[in-house]
């Protein structure tokens, strides 16, 4: 029941919660092998598509297909996926040990090959130490690398991850993606990755799905989606962190709080549109001579290690935000310059 | 049950044979406690003619729940009670939800013993009508039992004994009459004491009696819910004077429930209200199995197993029919009433006229009424 | 964390007045079940044991408790198998006519068994279930079904669904859902139930009597017999037959506590501060 | 056609509710045709129409008063054992030594049975019993106080037998709430009377209702010891004893399903009214988020 | 009893369980108005920490001070601090109005304040339109957020914070970021935070708290531990994902793997002593021309928008990870050159 398939369809899936959409027509074909990332904001959806997907859910409409069978009928157990649970569901009435193991039991597999890949799953997830303690027992990041082991030691045709790296330290955050993609590319998983890190979205998965209020915004390869997002929102959410409110002039220049910045356009847009201007922080530049750029004022400086997060204001008033090396000071001037190619130009609300 | 007394099949009805065809497993109920005097009876006839009975299984139980099963039983058509000994209770309840088989005058002829009752048992046997055989008689009470160095000169009648009562509260003591033979006894003594109109119809004749219980009832502090409460109450001295019949004199100071000094007395007109125990078959037992319950009852009313109800005074004197002295009475049971039976009961009984007691129905009406009138009016409501 | 001492100190008074009470009642039952004559005295004339080897041969007890225990471990155990999947659909999922349901499952429980129990046992005899034991359990199990749903309703209630969903896409199915997650995590209610529907059972005189065949008596039958039945007998003759039964109880909830805590699991899993 | 499948799975109709069906079916076949059958019977009485017994227990006095009589009982035996259980079950949530010995203890009681428990109360409680030689050894009082054959004998009897079931049961109940909510709780500046009213108690209250209606049932149709250690014909002439009477003594099952069906009735309207309350209260994961 | 206090100190707190120390000999002064987080990873008694401080878990030994009173005697609900759990720990049966206004309600304030500063907690945290919900009803963020806002509706002269932001987006996170700091400046709050990401903890904190197993690796301000970490595992921590075994020849140079690399040292080493050296990805730079540095080949790339991340291999076989602009792709040589004063040279095995 676990063996491999073509492909994964989704089929106009929604789910609602007392008449208000969760997740809404979402049409996803998954190919076998691949790692899709699901990406929004707290509350969009992702872990109702993973539960949907994973037949937790009964959907409210849609229907799911492996290749010509169809699975939105078939209660999860039978699927044969593997789920990482965004709240851990550890069975906290057994040891790691039980936990990781409770799936290879289920399959009723000789107890030897049992305990070969629970040992292993445990070691992947460097938990050899707390094999023998209750959830209750452990801390939170380890709790979560249970609900890793567990899921992955099934090896299950499709793995589905609800946030599993977000309680973990940045150095073992990178060291589980890592292990986490070897699985994937070892085992030949087809798995579906829900994050709210985009950079983990990007480094890891194949393709991104990015949703907002239950509804797709883009699907994309991370490139795709990291240079040309489809929308204000998918810019805001991809780091576009200064989105400014601006009115289109002619050609690709946009004009407003008193900046005239030039641009790339994305869509339909006329002239005298009502526009959004969206650039990342670090597409904004200290100009290497004065004279060159906008004149601002520095106002608030955040150490981030290498570089500074500086949030600067125009004398039009306008709050902008920018990283660099310089060690820039509140009260500061400086001046900027903007990439026109990395200015993104969006028509107004969508 | 065991697997061979399932009837569902045996034949239920037709001419009984004389002899079972096969040695039977005879199941017997005992609702009355009638066991503790005619199992050694049943064990010993079991033993003897193991051609007719080749077991027997005992199972003891309440009166009230007999009907329910016996009538469950029926109603499914698999009976698996084969002889039920009980008392007056559960065999009229019987008899009103036709129960029982008739065994007389069907059978009269196997059962000869029946010709040789004591009067009063032959009168007992009047009440069971058609359907029971009287197997254990005894005249009862109503007696009072006092300890001596309680009460020292005890009332010899019924207007005595309220004034007693009135003057020491709460030192009489008798069982609520539904729930104890001695409280019933008194209760259906009461109205000879006191020269009712109609001593059998509690509801148009007792109006003395009912009168009596309730003035008594303002100087008594409680009404127990079983005999041996009240026994117990007498032994520790918290009840000073209490009600009791024959049996209930003798077996608990045997047992060393009451010290053995006890005595008992009567009230001036009083008449023994007789008790009996009975052999009944439920309808619907094979044919075989009656021919055997016929041939152990028969067994049963012969002297020298009637004897055998002497016991340790527990239903004193015990045997139903005549000429069944103590003498012939095995040998522990001799030596118990030897000691703690009283040598002034023999005249008692003798002279003393014997009633029997009221019908069920009457009965009922009576601790229902002294239920509401009596006892239900202790706590003012 | 610290608890304030007015508190402990005024449930310790009370829980120890309990106890109090409670070795009153006992020891005076058991002392006098010793006893040869007690009157008005602090304790009986005499010590003697003989009251138990009457009772013991009187009512044959051996194949009685043997009986006994047969029907409880079959009623309990059936009653759990059965009631506690049924509580689970009654807890988790909002049916129509979930609501009318449970309340069917509320009436044996409510009604006393007068109302049904002579149908019942003419209904057990015409199938040939009554008479022996599978009679006993089947009319014991018509309260003690309703029982374990009503109690164990609750109890699945608290548990996070999200652990069975866990189990699910491990693969489990509801089978091994209901005897590799929820039955250990419901252990604590479990055992309650089953000790309850246990002692219930013991003590069910009418279901039990009304369906029992000459060898499927339990002990409730004899005892209540002794204690009610007409006859005279010695008061601790009762006593005996009621520290027997007792006694036998004891066993059973020692045992049943030795291998189980009731509180032991889900507390013992999720606190870890004390 | 799929669609329905989910449809219904949304309004919790799904395979799972094939595990009511052994239940049901033990309960309908078992319970229901004996239940219609005393129902039956209690509508064809001897003499005076279909609801002629029913008239008969509503027009005598004596009848209808064991309503109250065993409510005035039941109540309060009932509440008492459940308030009293909830605070002694919250104190034994820790971990302390002798837990264990001391919850088996408390649960003792319930192997005893109606038959020891009565004869103790007679012996311990009656007039020449421990309890009241002792009273009159220290001089509290001069004569041996009333504690048996009346209401205080039959309430001390559902307390002994009923307290241990409605703490084995409260304990259990509590043991499954998430301690790091009170945890989080005293964070917040909640004392413990406030963490336990505003925390457990509601969390708790589901469990609270369920074993209050069974504790309600045990003690409503309290039988054995309303006659053992009561007043069986007075004050603690319960409604169980006018059943009892009516079909086992005056043969007549017509009054005595009649009462019984009356008693049934009466404890619906009480469970009604708690279950009532207990759906307007949350029932649920009783665990607070992740882990 | 929850106003100001000039200092908190941690005296050596330690907890174990069932004898192995989560948390050992902590001292630790906390200056009012501080912003410290406690940094680590997983499993290395952070949220013990937190506990033991808000009276939540009894110390084994050790003892806290609030200016001159022993705190840790006190019970949880008469120390005034606020907490966010790392697992929320929401009631379940009060909806998200009632979770945070519990605590207000705990002091009983007025109720028209209530629910004034319960609305605005909650619009806070952007749950406006999820204030009827219950806990069970929310997304996991949601929960967060609740968490968040339930601990600081009560401005709490301490709040203590457990990885409070670990599951909300990017763009969240930064916002929530924001609203924290401006909460603790504005409110004058003391703030203990539990982060595992390095970048959250610099970015926020006055000082640092770096833990491992239980004990206390170094404390500082966040450019303190950044550039000089105090042993290789903080290094490892904060971002030095490069740590080579090597031996120092003489001065500051150290060989191994074929490598020869001039760096700094860090506490007393001597000629000869074997050393780790650690270097950050970003401190590796690609020889701007050939032949200038070490040539390594490409194994592994990852895309992380305007940079990649890669994997190389030395002609040594040692693994190095570095990022770069340059779009490199497996396979490709490059060759890299290392910037002596960040490459940090440690004694070996502490
Ligand atoms: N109740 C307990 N019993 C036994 N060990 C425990 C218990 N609680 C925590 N531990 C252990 O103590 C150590 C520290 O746990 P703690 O929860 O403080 O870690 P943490 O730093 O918060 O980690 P994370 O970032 O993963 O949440 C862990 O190794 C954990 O397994
Ligand atoms: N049982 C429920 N009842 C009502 N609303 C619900 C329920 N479950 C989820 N929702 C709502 O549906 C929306 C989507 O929830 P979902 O859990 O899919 O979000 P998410 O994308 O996983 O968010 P997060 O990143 O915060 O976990 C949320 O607004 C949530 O409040
Ligand atoms: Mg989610
Ligand atoms: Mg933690």
């Amino acid at each position: 029941m676990t063996d491999g398939f073509q492909e994964l369809r989704l089929e106009g899936v929604s789910r609602s919660f007392g008449g208000s959409d969760a997740l809404a027509d979402l049409d996803l074909t998954i190919k076998r092998g691949e790692f899709i990332a699901l990406l929004g904001p707290s509350g969009c959806g992702k872990s109702t598509a993973l539960n949907c997907l994973a037949g937790l859910l009964p959907l409210t409409r849609g229907s799911i297909w492996r290749d010509e069978t169809r699975l939105d009928t078939l209660p999860a157990e039978r699927r044969g996926f593997g789920m990482v649970f965004q709240n851990y569901a550890l069975f906290p009435h057994m040891t790691v040990r039980g936990n990781v193991a409770f799936g290879l039991r289920m399959r009723r597999l000789p107890r030897a090959e049992i305990n070969r890949r629970t040992d292993e799953a445990i070691r992947l997830v460097r938990l050899d130490e707390h094999a023998a303690k209750l959830p209750g027992q452990l801390s939170g990041g380890q709790q979560q690398r249970v609900a890793i082991a567990r899921a992955v030691v099934l090896e299950p045709s499709l793995v589905l991850m609800d946030e599993p790296l977000s309680n973990l330290d940045a150095m073992l955050r990178l060291e589980m993606r890592t292990e986490i993609r070897r699985l994937h590319q070892s085992l030949g998983l087809t798995t579906v990755y829900v994050t709210h890190d985009q950079e983990e979205a990007l480094s890891m998965s194949d393709r991104l799905v990015v949703l907002r209020g239950g509804r797709v915004q883009q699907i994309g390869t991370p490139e795709q989606v990291h240079t040309q997002p489809a929308n204000r929102h998918v810019a805001g959410f991809m780091g576009y962190r200064n989105i400014l409110p601006m009115r289109l002039t002619e050609g690709s220049i946009v004009e407003g709080g008193g900046l005239t910045l030039r641009g790339t356009k994305v869509g339909e847009i006329a002239a005298g549109d009502a526009v959004e201007a969206a650039i990342r922080p670090e597409d904004i530049h200290l100009a290497a001579h004065p004279g060159e750029g906008i004149e601002v004022t520095t106002e608030v400086v955040e150490y981030q290690g290498r570089k500074v997060a500086a949030e600067v204001r125009t004398p039009g008033g306008v709050l902008l935000h920018l990283r660099t090396d310089r060690a820039l000071k509140p009260g500061d001037k400086a001046e900027l310059v903007f990439d026109p190619d990395r200015l993104l130009i969006f028509p107004e609300g969508d | 049950g065991a697997p061979d007394s399932g009837q569902g099949s045996a034949k239920t009805d037709g001419p009984v044979p004389d002899k079972p065809s096969a040695p039977q497993t005879v199941n017997v109920l005992d609702v009355a406690g009638n066991l503790q005097l005619t199992q050694p009876m049943i064990d010993d006839f079991v033993a003897k003619n193991d051609k007719v009975i080749a077991k027997v299984t005992y199972t003891k139980a309440t009166a009230p729940e007999l009907v329910g099963k016996v009538k469950a039983q029926q109603g499914a058509g698999r009976v698996d009670i084969d002889l039920v000994l009980t008392g007056v209770d559960g065999l009229a309840a019987g008899i009103d939800q036709g129960l029982w088989l008739d065994l007389l005058p069907a059978f009269a002829a196997r059962l000869p013993g029946m010709a040789d009752y004591l009067p009063g048992a032959a009168a007992m046997q009047k009440l069971a009508g058609n359907a029971g055989v009287a197997v254990t008689y005894y005249p009862s009470g109503p007696l009072i039992e006092y300890l001596p160095k309680n009460v020292a000169t005890p009332p010899t009648a019924a207007p005595a004994l309220l004034e007693w009562a009135k003057a020491n509260p709460g030192g009489f003591q008798y069982a609520r009459p539904s729930n104890s033979g001695p409280g019933r006894t008194f209760l259906m003594g009461l109205p000879y004491l006191l020269d009712d109109a109609d001593p059998k119809d509690p509801v148009k004749g007792w109006d003395k009696t009912w009168a009596y219980l309730k003035e008594l009832d303002k100087y008594v502090t409680l009404y127990p819910s079983s005999t041996s409460e009240t026994m117990k109450n007498l032994a520790n001295g918290s009840a000073k004077i209490i009600a009791s019949t024959t049996g209930w004199d003798i077996n608990p100071r045997v047992l060393g429930t009451v010290p053995k000094e006890a005595k008992v007395g009567t009230l001036a007109g009083f008449h023994w209200i007789t008790d009996a125990h009975y052999a009944v078959i439920p309808k619907g037992v094979s044919v075989d199995k009656q021919a055997a319950v016929l041939a152990l009852i028969a067994s049963m009313l012969t002297p020298e197993q009637q004897a055998k109800a002497y016991d340790k005074g527990y239903f004193y004197p015990g045997p139903a029919i005549k000429d069944v002295p103590l003498s012939m009475a095995p040998e522990d049971s001799r030596k118990a009433i030897e000691e703690f039976g009283r040598p002034e009961y023999e005249a008692l009984i003798a002279g003393s006229p014997l009633t029997v007691p009221l019908d069920a129905k009457s009965l009922v009406a009576a601790f229902d009424r002294w239920d509401r009138e009596v006892g239900g009016n202790k706590v003012k409501k | 964390m610290t608890r304030p001492r007015l508190g402990t100190w005024f449930i310790g008074t009370a829980v120890t007045i309990f106890f109090i009470g409670l070795a009153g009642v006992v020891g005076s039952v058991v002392v006098n079940s010793f006893g040869t004559r007690w009157f008005d005295t602090w304790l009986p004339e005499g010590f003697t044991p003989d009251w138990y080897g009457q009772a013991w041969d009187e009512f044959t007890l051996l194949p009685v408790l043997g009986v006994t225990l047969t029907v409880c471990l079959l009623v309990a155990v059936i009653s759990v198998l059965v009631g506690v999947p049924a509580s689970y659909v009654l807890a988790r999922r909002a049916f129509p006519g979930r609501r009318a349901l449970y309340l069917l499952f509320l009436l044996p429980i409510l009604m006393p068994p007068i109302t049904y129990g002579i149908p019942l046992a003419t209904v057990l005899y015409k199938y040939g279930l009554a008479g022996h034991l599978s009679g006993v359990v089947l009319a014991n199990l018509v309260p003690s079904i309703p029982f374990v749903i009503l109690t164990m309703t609750p109890f699945i209630e608290q548990i996070d669904p999200a652990v069975e969903r866990a189990a699910r896409m491990c693969g489990a199915r509801t089978v091994q859902i209901f005897t590799k997650i929820l039955a250990p995590l419901l252990i604590p209610g479990i055992l309650a139930a089953t000790i309850l529907v246990v002692v219930r059972t013991v003590g069910m005189f009418e279901l039990t009597f009304l369906t029992a065949g000459p060898d499927s008596q339990t002990l409730v039958v004899a005892l209540f017999y002794s204690m009610s039945a007409a006859g005279i007998r010695a008061q601790q003759s009762v006593d005996a037959m009621a520290v027997i039964y007792t006694a036998m109880m004891l066993v059973l909830l020692v045992v049943a506590l030795r291998f189980v805590n009731p509180t032991q699991l889900v507390a013992r899993v999720k606190d870890d501060s004390e | 056609m799929v669609a329905l499948s989910h449809r219904l799975a949304d309004r919790g109709i799904d395979r799972h509710l094939f595990l009511l069906v052994p239940a049901t079916l033990f309960v309908a076949a078992l319970f229901i045709y004996p239940f219609c059958y005393g129902l039956g019977l209690s509508l064809q009485p001897a003499q005076g129409g279909a609801f002629g017994a029913y008239r008969e227990f509503f027009t005598d006095a004596y009848q209808r008063d064991t309503i109250m009589t065993t409510l005035k009982i039941a109540l309060p035996a009932a509440l008492l054992n459940v308030v009293a259980s909830v605070p002694i079950a919250y104190k034994m949530r820790g971990r302390f030594r002798g837990k264990r010995l001391l919850t088996t203890v408390l649960v003792v009681p319930i192997t005893l049975g109606t038959v020891l428990t009565a004869e103790g109360l007679l012996n311990f409680l009656g007039p020449t019993g421990w309890f009241n030689r002792t009273l009159l050894a220290a001089g509290i009082v001069d004569t041996p106080l009333t504690l048996t054959h009346n209401y205080t004998g039959v309430f001390l009897s559902l307390v002994i037998t009923g307290f241990p079931f409605a703490f084995l049961l409260v304990l259990s109940y509590l043991s499954g709430i998430d301690p790091s909510l009170e945890r989080a709780g005293a964070t917040l500046g909640a004392g413990w009377a406030q963490r336990f009213f505003r925390i457990t108690l509601p969390l708790l209250a589901p469990g609270l209702a369920t074993t209050f209606c069974l504790t309600f049932v045990l003690a409503f149709s309290v039988f054995p010891s309303a006659i053992l250690v009561g007043d069986p014909s007075g004050s603690t002439r319960v409604i169980s004893i006018a059943a009892y009477e009516a079909a086992y003594v005056r043969y007549d099952y017509a009054a005595g399903s009649a009462a019984a069906l009356i008693m049934g009735l009466v404890e619906l309207i009480v469970i009604a009214v708690v279950l009532g309350l207990r759906s307007l209260l949350y029932t649920g994961t009783t665990s607070g988020g992740k882990g």
